[in-house]
């Protein structure tokens, strides 16, 4: 997503002018549990702001209702803090009305695979220009302790005491399922330098960027994610000259499938795993996708010029 | 011979046929054209419940009634004085329904007499028969026969005869006749329109060679220019006229066709009519439009607004400017798609969990319904609220010409201020007086903020500290009083005190006006009064009420008979305007409604005026 | 030297920490063993914003506050006279809520004043000035260090010790602590149990060391079987008493314990929670057993609620016998999720787009919360209709004990009739008086029915034809008038009849007698009634109504206030049971509310009734 | 699905006994426009339905709302018109707690897939036992004419009369992409023998099965399929021992693709189409995975064995 180029309404003058730092970025004091992955995702976005300095005022941080959807309060952008499973509709109407804006959503898994599904699969296939990422933690956080589509079968929660009845949902299978897709990645809480490339593929990438973050939840999902944050070999690392090249991760995970991200049906079939491997990178991106946005960008006419075609449409329908 | 002339103030024709045959079109056309040629003119469709209902079945009569005037039509009457009809069955519909005059004259295609089909035969003649024991005048025409000189299939030309048949009866001005007749098929080849005129030639043919009568409804000369359309055009049309340019909607009768209009005039006047996957993301787009600087609107009907019931809220607790136009229909649940009704009103107040205020505005007219958009956008983004529209099925696809809106720049919103927000201002700096506060756009440098759902204090900071969330409460609430300081009383038709005075809201004003006219024309001290706000309500209303020794509602929802098994004064429900006002003016109000599908008849209407005089009401 | 010893016959007591620091284990400890002694308990969870605020944090507050008393306890009382503290701060938001009795004696962990962080030192300062102010009997406890000498991380044992601490104070049975210390912690390993029962003997050591005074609250003598539980375990369990045994649900503070527990019972008792993966689909899911022969139910909150819109008006115009119970929390949107507030009832009674009548009860006991599941089972099967459950977030989280319920194989669902239906009969054949009409169930041989949401006739057959649809409406509406018949009028507590009469719905219900048994005390001349049933209402109101002079309602929702700017008596927005009271009884029913997202306190409302009477109120 | 081994509830004795015919399970006169696909659809249902003789009142469909969610009304079953969109949580509810019923669930595109989108691929998810139908005729059509996300790219709609702004979504991709999904095949409203077939097999499998029938619309969207239904040529049927087998259909089209059902990876790839053809027949089928329903169906106590286990609950809360 690069918003730059648009600039549809005047009078921005007066914004951002001097170099922003990273506190620039940050507004209240995150209220997430320590060690939640969550701070390492807000930290990530920061970063991204910063790098791209991006003007506060012209970024607009669209969430659900969940422990991930505080997020747009620790920044110092604008935010809209909405309903439970519905960041993506608010979103879309900022975005198709404002193409001079950036516009991220961040969802839950709760948020985003159960409640949100239609609104989530829609937007991959609206192909709106802007950045979503799901924080999947495999729970319900802010609720304390549900099950969600993607909590792992067996996993006991509240409501499914008895363990969950079902193989957990893959995001990744479900986006790249959907027509129009445009862009799907996979990274961690735990590998930030990692995260961070990936917002950053995912905001230059024009259309709607679907991230997924692995996201730890020490207080309810402690040791889901614990066999690829301890043992490296558990990991394996999406490379090509087209996904995302982050030397760091590159350097700590030794498994690589060179994959690519043009491709389809390799896509659906590394995203579906199999091996218990978790894999992190870039699995698909196709920028020839139409953009909804686009096609149906609001033409900008004065009221006059209004009033003009409007008594030319009152004129046929005159008596 | 000379044809004997009838000469009357106002008239009203009804085409019925089987769905497919196009007797809609045949009315809008003989519609058009009366508007056009000056006649007051209301038109009603009538809807089938099938998109394709067998032939030849009453539940499928599909058309148009037409009330012409010399004057303003403000309904669409009581029964038909005319009517076109292409069987007996649909003819039979209307019957039952009791829409016909008692001398209504009927033109009624006869093929089915002598039709192949013995079952079609005997349908005819006990249709006939049925009929007979009204004093109906029936007049046979053999359409099928004639039109088939000049088409293959009858099917495609009876209408535009039937177009002929009327226009001569009513001697409409030919020349108008063609022009409207090529403005209608405009997409259509030259060959169509030519066919189709001379179809409309034959009518007045056999007309002028059968018929005994005109029917003479003189027009009223003005100079006022008038424009003609239905309420769904005209919310469009409103809409536009108020600046508004982002509608997000979900398809749903009767609001749909609100968004048909709008997707082909967004394309020239620039706007977009975004079809969301569904109401609760329609609703979700426009709050998101609106947060970025618009006055968004969506557009329903009943289903569609349960589903938008939780959005709403969010929209009212942001206080990001929403307008929401309900077309209201049969309910509850999916109810009577494509009919009337007036029963949305209590959920579209009180549908949110919590205490959600918000401004309530109904057109009566279909010119209300161009105005009502303008009001309703400037409402919505100076109060940051919320506010519905209510129109109905009725407004929706009734057409009726107005006088001609003079565009006004003024009602245009402004372009979205991109300036600085001021130093130290905060999003929800709430007037302590009025609760009003400053809108912050995106874009605004300065301006950064997070609008939550949640209980937040004026710097748009979560709180759950009880004073916070009882302020936020306390200036959402205040708005409506400072709006409501704005309202003037409703004005009363008719003498300021009386027996009995008539309430009403949205699209039966017309009716009821007649209803109430023609009451005090038998000497009853009847006068009638029609709300436009019924959120907050307009001012005056105890005072106007202590005026009447009685006042009752006349609505299109739901209320219990007094008189029923069970039912007593206490355990009553009453129609939803009726419940409203006693509580707001503790007024013994009582209520006459009647919940049949379609708009209220001013006939029905007097009788339940009467009935509330001879039996004393209910009181 | 022996201790003084305080005589009381209630007492209000409570626990505050950082979230995470297990007050609310200690306080449930604490009202479950006085309960189990006799004493009469209530009590309150006192909740954080967030999952996890920053420690030392007013915002963070968490805890219980119990009160117990010698008869029966109502409600949560007005300031608590005992707190145990564990950082300053905590006690700090408590202090500024002014929850604290001008004399409380306060435990209060002094740590911090000797803290290595500059800062929590200034903090601590700071704030015993601040508290200094009032005059409060502060006694500092090290339980930090005294904790350490048991565990490695006092963060997890102060609060049993805290909780021995009390049991001294209180005199409470210490075999009783033991037992129930076992019984909470039966799911973690014996060390544990002991560790924690060595730190409750610490707190008691330490009062027994350091305290001059005792608190006697004598429990009453009783051998009638009591038990006790939250109202969300009471909803779920007056559900298996009703047979009840499909759940559907999402989770939504603060209802979702309901499925927590049900999800732990049904497991034993047979039956089924379905997290679905909306609030739209689980109502849907629930509708769709019933369909299929149960009485389903779902348990939602305001957000919930209002997704569940649509498909409660689906319910109602398919009659099929739904249960939906509302854990009210703060709104509007997503508002206040943890705190209470009755705002809802508008939203449940009108809440449908078109008329769709339903029954709304509202428990105001915990004991209520599983009889109510009992009864609205039974009128949602008898009547085919929606009975909404209205509960909040002060019922669905306090903790009382009750009679023990005599379970009744009666109030038990019976397995879905399989047998063939009687030959003619119709799935909505209704009957001509009371609208009711018998449920055909899958399964049921020639019973085959297609149910629907658009008007049909008794055969379920779709239709449009006026009458049927005026009919379905009529019938829908009956059964209401026929379940009112069937209601007594509410008790009227205090005289019959009296200047002022306090109208109150649902969890109030102790804390508005209380107020009024203490008004009454003064010599004013008050009464209450308390209203279980709002639709139908309860018969005989406005006769109730007509013996007082003053009427007024006591809520926890928004009204405007009268000498406020702008707010007129034309404008003000009223609580919503008293707008359904002025609209029924046409009396000028005055409010009084108060919306700070926790339960009413007696002393508050004893104000509100005192201003009635020195201003004259609001008439 | 196949519901006759189940028996949860007493008392069925009189139901169907002797054999039965299409006409003992046709109700009222079909109301949709000659032509119309959803014509053949209900020949099709009521031949399954005489095939496996299944009793009239132990079988239920359910529909949401549009001209082919009418369906229910005209088989004398039991059926449940619900909400648009909403069938699929109605007939979950349904055989969730009434294993012994056989359920259908009908629904048009917009139904299913627009608003209902979010119920559908949690049911693929859930994988209950029940056959979705799903009617498509890329259109709106009870609503008169306006762009579903089936609609293809370009064809012009009421609300979209520059043509449909985005690419058709693929409903078997998207079902394919769901983890848990367990059948998924499809067929047309003009190959009624194959789509008879088709339901046969969807019948049979327990599980989920969703079936995606290609219908026209002669009202509004008349030629979307012509190119199929006049040229064999344009279609390629899937053929395999474990598919379906239906010599009619096998005669007439002569392109055959060899598919094993089992294969997800490819299932995907052959939903994909890609070459403008439309292909017929069962794309995927697996029998192991877990159903909801089973997991969780309900014990079954009498009310005094009840309060036996009740008393027990509240001896724990006894004070
Ligand atoms: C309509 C609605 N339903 C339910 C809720 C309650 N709710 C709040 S957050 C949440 C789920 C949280 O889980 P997730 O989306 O995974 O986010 P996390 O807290 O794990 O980050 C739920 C069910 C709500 N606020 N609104
Ligand atoms: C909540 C709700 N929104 C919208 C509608 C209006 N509506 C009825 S059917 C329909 C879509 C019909 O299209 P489809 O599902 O493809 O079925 P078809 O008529 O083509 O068979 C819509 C939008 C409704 N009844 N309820
Ligand atoms: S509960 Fe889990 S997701 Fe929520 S803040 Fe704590 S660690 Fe993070
Ligand atoms: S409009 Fe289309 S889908 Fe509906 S009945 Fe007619 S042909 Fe069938
Ligand atoms: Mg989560
Ligand atoms: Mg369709």
């Amino acid at each position: 997503m690069s918003g730059s180029q648009f600039s549809l309404l005047d009078g921005d003058v007066c914004g951002d002018e001097r170099h922003l730092t990273i506190e620039d970025y940050s507004s209240a004091v995150p209220r997430w549990c320590p060690g939640c992955g969550d701070h390492s995702a807000l930290g990530a976005m920061q970063r991204l702001l910063e790098s791209e300095q991006l003007k506060r005022e012209k970024t607009v941080f669209c969430s659900g209702i969940g422990c991930s959807s505080r997020f747009p309060h620790y920044l110092k952008t604008y935010g809209f803090h909405g309903l439970h499973g519905r960041a993506l509709p608010v979103a879309t109407g900022i975005k198709m009305t404002r193409p001079d804006l950036n516009v991220f959503a961040i969802m839950g898994d709760g948020d985003c695979c159960s409640i949100g599904l239609g609104h989530w699969l829609h937007a991959v296939r609206y192909n709106v220009d802007m950045v979503a990422m799901l924080l999947d933690n495999n729970i319900y956080g802010l609720t304390k302790n549900q099950t969600s589509p993607t909590t792992p079968q067996g996993h006991k929660s509240n409501t499914q005491q008895q363990g969950s009845y079902l193989p957990a949902l893959n995001p990744l299978s479900a986006t790249l399922g959907i027509t129009n897709c445009s862009f799907v990645a996979q990274t961690s809480d735990w590998t930030p330098a990692h995260l961070f490339q990936t917002l950053k593929a995912a905001f230059h990438h024009k259309g709607f960027s679907f991230v997924r973050v692995l996201q730890r939840c020490p207080h309810f999902t402690a040791g889901i994610y614990q066999d690829a944050v301890r043992h490296p070999d558990n990991v394996e690392l999406l490379t090509h000259s087209a996904g995302i090249c982050e030397p760091e991760a590159e350097g700590l995970y030794k498994n690589h499938i060179s994959h690519d991200p043009s491709d389809l049906h390799e896509a659906r079939r590394l995203a579906e795993g199999g091996n218990g491997k978790f894999r992190l990178g870039l699995f698909f991106r196709d920028e020839s996708r139409p953009r909804y946005n686009e096609t149906r960008a609001l033409p900008k006419y004065t009221a006059e010029e209004k009033i003009e075609i409007l008594n030319a449409e009152l004129d046929r329908y005159a008596v | 011979m000379e044809p004997e002339v009838l000469h009357c103030s106002e008239h009203t024709v009804e085409v019925v046929s089987d769905s497919g045959e196009g007797a809609q079109k045949c009315g809008q056309i003989f519609g058009s054209v009366s508007a056009k040629m000056g006649n007051g003119v209301w038109t009603v469709e009538i809807i089938p419940a099938e998109i394709q209902p067998p032939a030849r079945n009453a539940a499928g009569a599909s058309g148009n009634r037409i009330r012409i005037g010399t004057q303003t039509v403000t309904n669409w009457g009581d029964r038909a004085n005319v009517v076109v009809a292409f069987n007996e069955q649909v003819l039979l519909a209307r019957h039952r329904l009791e829409a016909l005059a008692e001398d209504a004259v009927i033109f009624l295609e006869d093929m089915w007499e002598k039709h192949e089909d013995e079952k079609v035969r005997a349908e005819w003649q006990a249709g006939l028969e049925e009929l007979s024991r009204a004093r109906y005048r029936i007049i046979r025409v053999p359409m099928e026969e004639i039109c088939l000189t000049v088409v293959d299939d009858a099917r495609k030309g009876k209408n535009m005869f039937a177009l002929g048949l009327l226009c001569a009866v009513y001697t409409r001005d030919m020349a108008k006749v063609k022009a409207q007749i090529v403005h209608q098929f405009r997409s259509k080849s030259d060959e169509v329109r030519e066919r189709n005129i001379q179809l409309v030639e034959l009518g007045v043919r056999w007309a002028e060679e059968h018929l005994p009568f005109r029917i003479q409804v003189p027009p009223t000369e003005s100079d006022r220019p008038m424009v003609v359309m239905n309420g769904n055009e005209a919310v469009g049309m409103g809409a536009m006229a108020a600046g508004m340019d982002y509608m997000a909607m979900y398809p749903i009768t009767p609001a749909t066709s609100v968004s048909h209009y709008l997707a082909e005039a967004f394309h020239k006047a620039g706007g977009v009519v975004h079809q969301a996957e569904d109401e609760i993301a329609a609703v979700g787009c426009a709050i998101g439009a609106s947060f970025a600087g618009k006055v968004a609107f969506t557009v329903t009907s009943g289903p569609g607004l349960a589903l938008k019931t939780e959005f709403i809220g969010l929209a009212t607790m942001t206080e990001t400017p929403l307008v929401v136009v309900d077309v209201q229909r049969g309910g509850p649940s999916t109810g009577l798609p494509t009919k009337v009704e007036q029963a949305d009103l209590l959920a579209a107040l009180f549908g949110q969990p919590g205490d959600a205020p918000k401004v309530i505005i109904a057109p009566a007219t279909i010119e209300e319904c161009f105005h009502s958009m303008i009001t309703a956008r400037r409402i919505a983004e100076a109060f940051r609220c919320v506010v519905m529209v209510l129109t109905d099925a009725n407004l929706a696809t009734g057409v009726q010409p107005f006088p001609r809106p003079k565009l006004d720049p003024r009602w245009q919103a402004r372009q979205p201020d991109q300036g600085p927000v001021p130093k130290d201002t905060r999003p929800y700096e709430w007037d302590a007086r009025s609760g009003l506060s400053r809108r912050f756009i995106p874009g605004q440098p300065e301006g950064m903020f997070v609008a939550t759902g949640l209980s937040h204090d004026e710097a748009s900071r979560v709180s759950y500290v009880a004073a916070t969330n009882a302020l936020g409460l306390k200036m959402r609430s205040r708005k409506m009083a400072v709006l409501s300081e704005t309202l003037k009383p409703p004005e009363v038709r008719g003498d300021r005190s009386g027996d009995l005075l008539v309430v009403g809201w949205g699209s039966t004003k017309g009716a009821i006006e007649e209803a109430v006219d023609r009451a005090r024309a038998k000497g009853l001290k009847v006068s009638s009064t029609h709300l436009t706000f019924l959120a907050p309500m307009q001012p005056g209303l105890k005072e106007i009420f202590s005026r009447f020794k009685k006042v009752m509602t006349v609505e299109i929802n739901h209320s219990d008979e007094l008189n029923d098994p069970f039912v007593t004064k206490e355990n009553r429900r009453l129609s939803q305007l009726c419940w409203l006002l006693r509580a707001h003016t503790l007024v013994d109000v009582d209520c006459w409604s009647r919940c049949f599908g379609e708009p209220l008849r001013p006939d029905h209407i007097f009788g339940g005026i009467e009935r509330m005089f001879t039996k004393g009401g209910q009181r």
